[in-house]
């Protein structure tokens, strides 16, 4: 029982109920404050995937700021999830939906057992991986289109959002 | 020979000027320039017989081409004309009568009101029946087979108003293109076999090909010639041809388009004696027609319809001789049947004239005194055809009888067929000559008061006709019968020799005494019975109508074949028509558009119906695609 | 190191989750949310694979990852806020479904 | 690696971690009382002197009365998240001190360890470095602190501390970022994101970096104060407008740890403040190893000192000029200092001090006076001559 697994078991489960909280909760704030904590097991097992510097920027950006943004939008809105009360007209799309679910797990599953079965056949890693310093390097260096194509897109959606949310009160 | 083209050329002309300017022309140019235009090509016909005559034996076969008119790889067709003896003879046969019934018809049209329409039709038929005659390939051949074809239609449905005319028009035409078919399946054949359609080319080759070959063509030649000449399956089309004015049933249905059949077997010879079997069943043909048709004349009652199955019975007798090798007697008879027949219609005709517009035998009588002329002219016509002595009828009829005597195995039953048709011929045409001008008028008063005589416009083409129809026979005296050597040779014959190179069976037919003395005796026998049936015991003929009503009847329906055909073809016909009709076309054709469109409208309603506008439906779809396609890597790629 | 398969096995978990809450759930926001689920399972097998293969470039995708769905969470909420704005009341998915055959 | 190894240094970091809790414990309640006195010192009055000599016990006083009062639930809340807000309030600020190195490197007998929850540890077995990317982990729990504000104003259910909830969070998001640029200064000065190297990095320049990065100090001071929702920005609790913003539902025990949660987040940024720009625990020229946390707990008090005298002088700020500094003031001049800094660090890289220095401040001189220049021309105009002013430019342009 290494910490790693440790580790794993306790985080990979939080996630995964967490997860499950977050489409069976009936309040809308409880699924935005499970997808927080799912957001925090995830960078937890990032952090035991030696990948630091992807932690930090989950925890800074998406707990942060994204689900704060969700926060807002619902409490603003104030979601009180009684839209769901009414029946639901696509109800027979559940079970399949569910079914479709499993079978994807079963499926990926069965397609990485191959990789479940090697002992951590993973090669050894130098000691700066996973480092803000590494991650930065390579982001400015080895993939300086893709971050230019990023801001464009950061750009194109602040300005659709500022856009979209205006009140419409000059018309 | 070049000039010779003018003969076509001149009918064409007149039948142009006829045709466009005839309403603003007054109706005596009309009738000038049509019967000019018919005038000047027999002169040019003429004119060319002389030159003829002139020529060496051997050279009497001179091919004019005017242009190329097909080329198709190897295939050519010229527009090209052939003058040799048949040509020729047949040239002045179609020009010579053609005229006398122009002139005639200048009288006896006098009164309609289409005078310029029918004058046109006239001339461009001349001009296409010279075509066809005069034609150097079988193409050319073709194309004058078709127009006379025209022609005979049109003139057939002259009085378009006339529901009658208009249908005996169409039966007219459909029934000989019938025959039409068969005949163009074997210039194609021709064409196909021999590679070629022009007439030396095609007998020269005719013998490398084979009999069964030969064969396939003599026998679809045949069928056209049956069709255009009106013989047994295809005769039904000639008695309701004579819906047609007079003068068309002349020149037409006597002298020369149903002719074209005999002529067609004359010239095609070569390929014809290739297929003995062939010729034998044209003179089955010939003599099972020539025996209906004469017995179904015996109690016919319309004038016009009577000259009809007269006709019928003698191309019969035309077929049986040309079947039987006889091609030269064919011939000989064709020229002199051209007159007398011809000649027997404008008498009809004047007489019709006279009883404006009455066919009917049982509604005439004693019209000798009234009308001299015609009554002379008709007794001059119905001698001839009856085959007594002096006249062409029974020189012609002789030599013909002879000929089939000496065809090789059916020679002798073919013989007695002839002599029974002598006889009913001669009974059929003396019955009609009693009928209408013997015994007292069995018409009104007042009609009978109108009967007077045509004018002389009429008159003197019928009075040359007789003349021609008594000398025409001697232009083919045999050169002996028995052992008594008459002349050198039969000048008609030797004529036709340069041109019918093949006669048949090698020797040409000695005709013996006995035959002549039979073939005048049945002549003779049959003037007789009509004498006694018509003049002298009255009575007899309604004695025999009586007694055997059962064949009466049979005779007098024409064996029913036409309600035969009718019930057979025509409402089976009409049936299928109705069919394809509703249900294959509206059912089916229509039926399969309209499912098309039906199912394609059904088959989009039921995609529309995909459309959901729930996005979570669409997440469904997408999840599931997923799933298929994570399967499918892992499961088929690996 | 665990052999990567665990990691796989929750990140499909974690995918299929969302990919169902999207199916099931009627709540925009809820539906928003599973959809961050499933790029966050997304992340996981990079990240998970990137550390088996001991290369940083999964790292730099994760960033591109992370930056795209913010992009995309920006502009659904403003989205949703738009719709909210013209529908009063809660609005339910379903309610929007003008656009059909 | 003997299990023991391991034991020892989970005791050595868990004393560690006791001993910095309680001493950044201990701040709040002197916090407190010295915040009140100073207070009632500038607005002329004696403020707390009844309990204890000078009122001292008055804090601890307020502490025990806050935990025995009745914890109020009210009826509309949402009970799991209204209980657990204070604590995601809390939880973050306390966490950011794992990061902080309040002084050298201790070593007793053959194990050393820095005195930094997340520090270095050398022990003969097991060598644990320090956590390379502190900066992010402090960036992080602040980030995290908006959620407790945010949720305690929506769980508390009524209508007041949503709309509280919403203005302070929406202004701790608002100054996050500044907050986080601004740091960028020292440690492209210091060229490394561990702050014991940040420390390290002063000492060996033997300049503090207050001086070079003068501007960033300012930006940094003016985010710590909005983020704590502190002094001129401390809009939510402002009585006449929202009574109490998120937490005007809370009391007794609750409430008090809403006020903790306030100054511990005070005092951490102080902290933060001390070890980036102000040399943290490393004193100029003596080394004494004990002597680091007392200089780094002196700094920090001269701050604390700082938080409140500024509350004390300066008028709270109208929420949206507070939104409007934060965006166009603070945040593009964190953004300029970086490039500046940057651009000396590579073009010069052997700068002496002084030059560093005197560059630092004249750039800040520079950009506060053009900066205040510009804010000043807006100042007396009302929002929308104001938004007509800006956006009738640009509506001519669009139309």
């Amino acid at each position: 029982m290494t910490a790693e697994l440790a580790v794993f078991i306790t985080m990979g489960a939080a996630a995964a109920v967490t997860a499950s909280a977050v489409v069976l909760s009936k309040n809308t704030v409880h699924a935005v404050i499970y997808l927080v904590m799912n957001l925090f097991s995830i960078a937890v097992l990032y952090l035991a995937l030696s990948a630091q510097m992807v932690a930090f920027l989950q925890i800074i950006i998406y707990a942060g700021a994204i689900m704060v943004l969700f926060l807002f939008t619902v409490m603003m809105l104030n979601m009180t999830g009684a839209v769901e009360a009414a029946e639901d007209r696509l109800l027979k799309q559940k079970p399949l939906a569910a079914a479709l679910g499993l079978m994807l797990i079963a499926e990926v599953v069965m397609g990485t057992v191959g990789l479940f079965s090697k002992p951590s056949g993973s090669m050894a890693i130098e000691d700066g991986f996973g480092s803000a310093g590494e991650v930065g390097s390579r982001l400015f260096f080895g993939y300086m289109l893709p971050f230019e194509v990023t801001s464009i897109l950061l750009l194109a959606a602040i300005v659709g959002s500022v856009v979209l949310a205006r009140k419409k009160d000059e018309e | 020979m070049g000039y010779a083209w003018l003969a076509i050329g001149f009918p064409l002309l007149g039948s142009l000027i006829n045709g466009i300017f005839g309403r603003f022309l007054p109706k005596k140019a009309v009738g000038w320039t049509a019967c000019f235009a018919v005038g000047a090509s027999f002169a040019v016909s003429a004119l060319v017989f002389a030159q003829m005559l002139v020529m060496p034996e051997t050279s009497r076969h001179v091919v004019s081409a005017l242009y190329t008119w097909l080329e198709a790889g190897g295939f050519r067709a010229d527009m090209a004309i052939l003058i040799d003896a048949l040509s020729v003879t047949m040239m002045l046969v179609v020009t010579g009568v053609g005229l006398l019934i122009h002139i005639y018809s200048v009288g006896y049209m006098g009164g309609d009101t289409g005078f310029s329409r029918f004058f046109a039709y006239m001339n461009l038929f001349v001009a296409s029946m010279l075509l066809l005659v005069m034609a150097e390939n079988f193409v050319v051949l073709f194309i004058g087979w078709e127009l006379v074809g025209i022609c005979s239609y049109l003139l057939i449905s002259f009085w378009y108003e006339k529901p009658s005319a208009a249908a005996a028009g169409r039966k007219a035409f459909i029934t000989t293109r019938i025959g039409d078919v068969g005949f163009t399946l074997g210039v194609v054949l021709i064409a196909a076999v021999l590679g070629t359609v022009s007439y030396d080319a095609v007998f020269g080759r005719i013998i490398g090909v084979g009999s069964d070959m030969a064969a396939a063509i003599a026998l679809l030649l045949l069928i056209g010639a049956i069709g255009k000449s009106a013989q047994l399956p295809l005769h039904v089309w000639l008695p309701d041809a004579m819906e047609g004015p007079t003068p068309v049933s002349a020149l037409i249905h006597a002298a020369t388009m149903v002719t074209a059949g005999v002529y067609l077997i004359v010239r095609a010879a070569p390929i014809f004696v290739q297929a003995p079997w062939v010729l034998a069943l044209a003179a089955g043909i010939g003599a099972a027609t020539a025996l209906f048709a004469s017995s179904v004349a015996l109690v016919e009652n319309d004038i016009k319809r009577v000259l009809a199955y007269s006709t019928i019975s003698q191309i019969g007798l035309m077929f049986l001789a040309v079947g039987a090798g006889a091609f030269a007697a064919g011939m000989f008879h064709l020229v002199t049947h051209a007159f007398f027949k011809s000649l027997l219609f404008l008498g009809a005709g004047s007489v019709m004239h006279a009883l404006s517009g009455n066919t009917s035998l049982n509604k005439m009588g004693g019209l000798a005194k009234k009308m001299r002329a015609t009554y002379a002219a008709m007794v001059i016509g119905a001698l001839a055809m009856a085959g007594i002595f002096p006249l062409s009828g029974f020189f012609s009829k002789e030599a013909l009888l002879a000929g089939a005597f000496h065809a090789p195995f059916f020679g002798r039953i073919v013989y007695a067929a002839g002599l029974a048709v002598s006889v009913m011929t001669a009974f059929y045409i003396f019955r009609l000559i009693y009928k209408t001008f013997h015994g007292e008028s069995r018409m009104s008063e007042e009609g009978w008061r109108h009967a007077h005589e045509s004018p002389i416009s009429m008159t003197a083409p019928m009075s040359l006709l007789a003349l021609g129809a008594v000398c025409v026979g001697w232009i083919g005296l045999p050169s002996r019968i028995g052992q008594v050597v008459i002349a050198s040779n039969n000048a008609f014959e030797e004529f036709l020799r340069g041109s019918v190179s093949a006669v048949a069976f090698g020797n040409e037919a000695v005709s013996q005494w006995w035959m002549a003395a039979a073939a005048l005796g049945a002549g003779l026998l049959g003037i007789f019975a009509a004498w006694c049936c018509f003049i002298r015991f009255r009575g007899i003929a309604s004695v025999f109508v009586r007694k055997l009503s059962g064949v009466y009847q049979m005779l007098v329906s024409g064996f029913w074949i036409d309600q035969a055909y009718d019930r057979v073809f025509i409402r089976s016909g009409r049936a299928l028509a109705g069919f394809m009709a509703r249900q294959v076309d509206i059912g089916i054709i229509d039926g399969a558009v309209n499912g098309i469109a039906g199912c394609v409208g059904s088959v989009s309603g039921m995609l529309s119906r995909v459309q959901t506008g729930y996005m979570r439906s669409y997440a469904l779809a997408v999840l599931a695609g997923a799933v298929v396609i994570a399967g499918y890597a892992l499961f088929i790629l690996k | 190191m665990l052999p990567v398969g665990y990691y796989i096995a929750l990140s499909s978990f974690m995918f299929a989750v969302g990919a169902v809450g999207v199916i099931v759930r009627r709540n925009p926001i809820i539906m928003l949310m599973c959809i961050e689920l499933m790029l966050n399972a997304g992340n996981l097998a990079l990240i998970a694979f990137s550390r088996w293969n001991a290369s940083m470039d999964g790292h730099v995708f994760v960033f591109v990852v992370i930056t795209a769905a913010a992009a995309e969470a920006a502009v659904g909420l403003g989205i949703i806020v738009a719709v909210f704005r013209q529908k009063s009341g809660d609005i339910d998915m379903d309610s929007l479904s003008e656009m059909k055959g | 690696m003997p299990i023991s190894e391991l034991v020892i240094f989970i005791i050595v970091k868990a004393a560690l971690a006791v001993v910095i809790f309680a001493l950044w414990m201990t701040m709040v309640p002197v916090m407190i009382w010295v915040e009140r006195k100073v207070i009632a010192d500038i607005q002329a009055r004696l403020g707390p002197n009844r309990v204890g000599p000078f009122g001292i016990i008055q804090p601890i006083a307020d502490a025990v009365k806050l935990i025995f009062k009745e914890d109020i639930l009210p009826k509309s809340a949402d009970k799991i998240v209204y209980a657990l807000a204070p604590a995601m309030l809390m939880v973050p600020a306390v966490l950011a001190i794992s990061v902080i190195p309040i002084g050298g490197t201790v070593t007793i007998g053959s194990r050393s360890f820095a005195l930094q929850i997340l520090g270095a540890y050398k022990s003969p077995g097991l060598t644990v470095p320090e956590l390379d990317a502190g900066i992010l982990l402090v960036i992080a729990f602040s980030s995290l602190g908006v959620y407790g504000v945010a949720l305690s104003g929506w769980a508390s259910g009524s209508k007041y501390s949503l709309l509280g909830g919403m203005r302070s969070s929406a202004q701790m998001l608002s100054y996050e970022l500044p907050l986080g640029v601004s740091l960028l200064g020292p440690i492209v000065l210091a060229g490394s994101l561990k702050l014991t190297n940040i420390t390290n990095a002063q000492k060996d320049m033997g300049i503090w970096f207050v001086l070079p990065q003068l501007t960033a100090f300012v930006v940094f001071f003016i985010s710590g104060l909005s983020e704590t929702n502190r002094a001129p920005f401390d809009l939510p609790e402002a009585e006449q407008e929202l009574i109490g913003g998120y937490h005007t539902e809370y009391s007794g025990f609750r409430f008090a740890m809403f006020f903790m949660a306030e100054y511990l987040s005070m005092v951490t940024i102080s902290a933060l403040a001390v070890t980036f720009f102000l040399g943290g625990w490393r004193m100029p020229f003596i080394d004494i190893v004990w002597l680091g946390p007392v200089w780094f707990a002196a700094k920090v008090m001269a701050m604390l000192y700082i938080f409140v005298w500024v509350r004390g002088t300066l008028p709270r700020v109208r929420y949206d000029q507070l939104m409007r500094i934060g965006w166009k003031a603070m945040l593009p001049i964190a953004a300029i200092n970086v490039i500046f800094t940057a651009a000396i660090v590579t073009w010069m890289p052997n700068a002496g001090a002084a030059y560093l220095s005197a560059a630092g401040v004249g750039f800040a001189v520079l950009t506060f006076a053009f900066v205040s220049m510009v804010l000043k021309r807006n100042i007396g105009r009302s929002v929308d001559e104001r938004l007509k002013r800006v956006l009738g430019r640009g509506q001519e342009a669009f139309r």
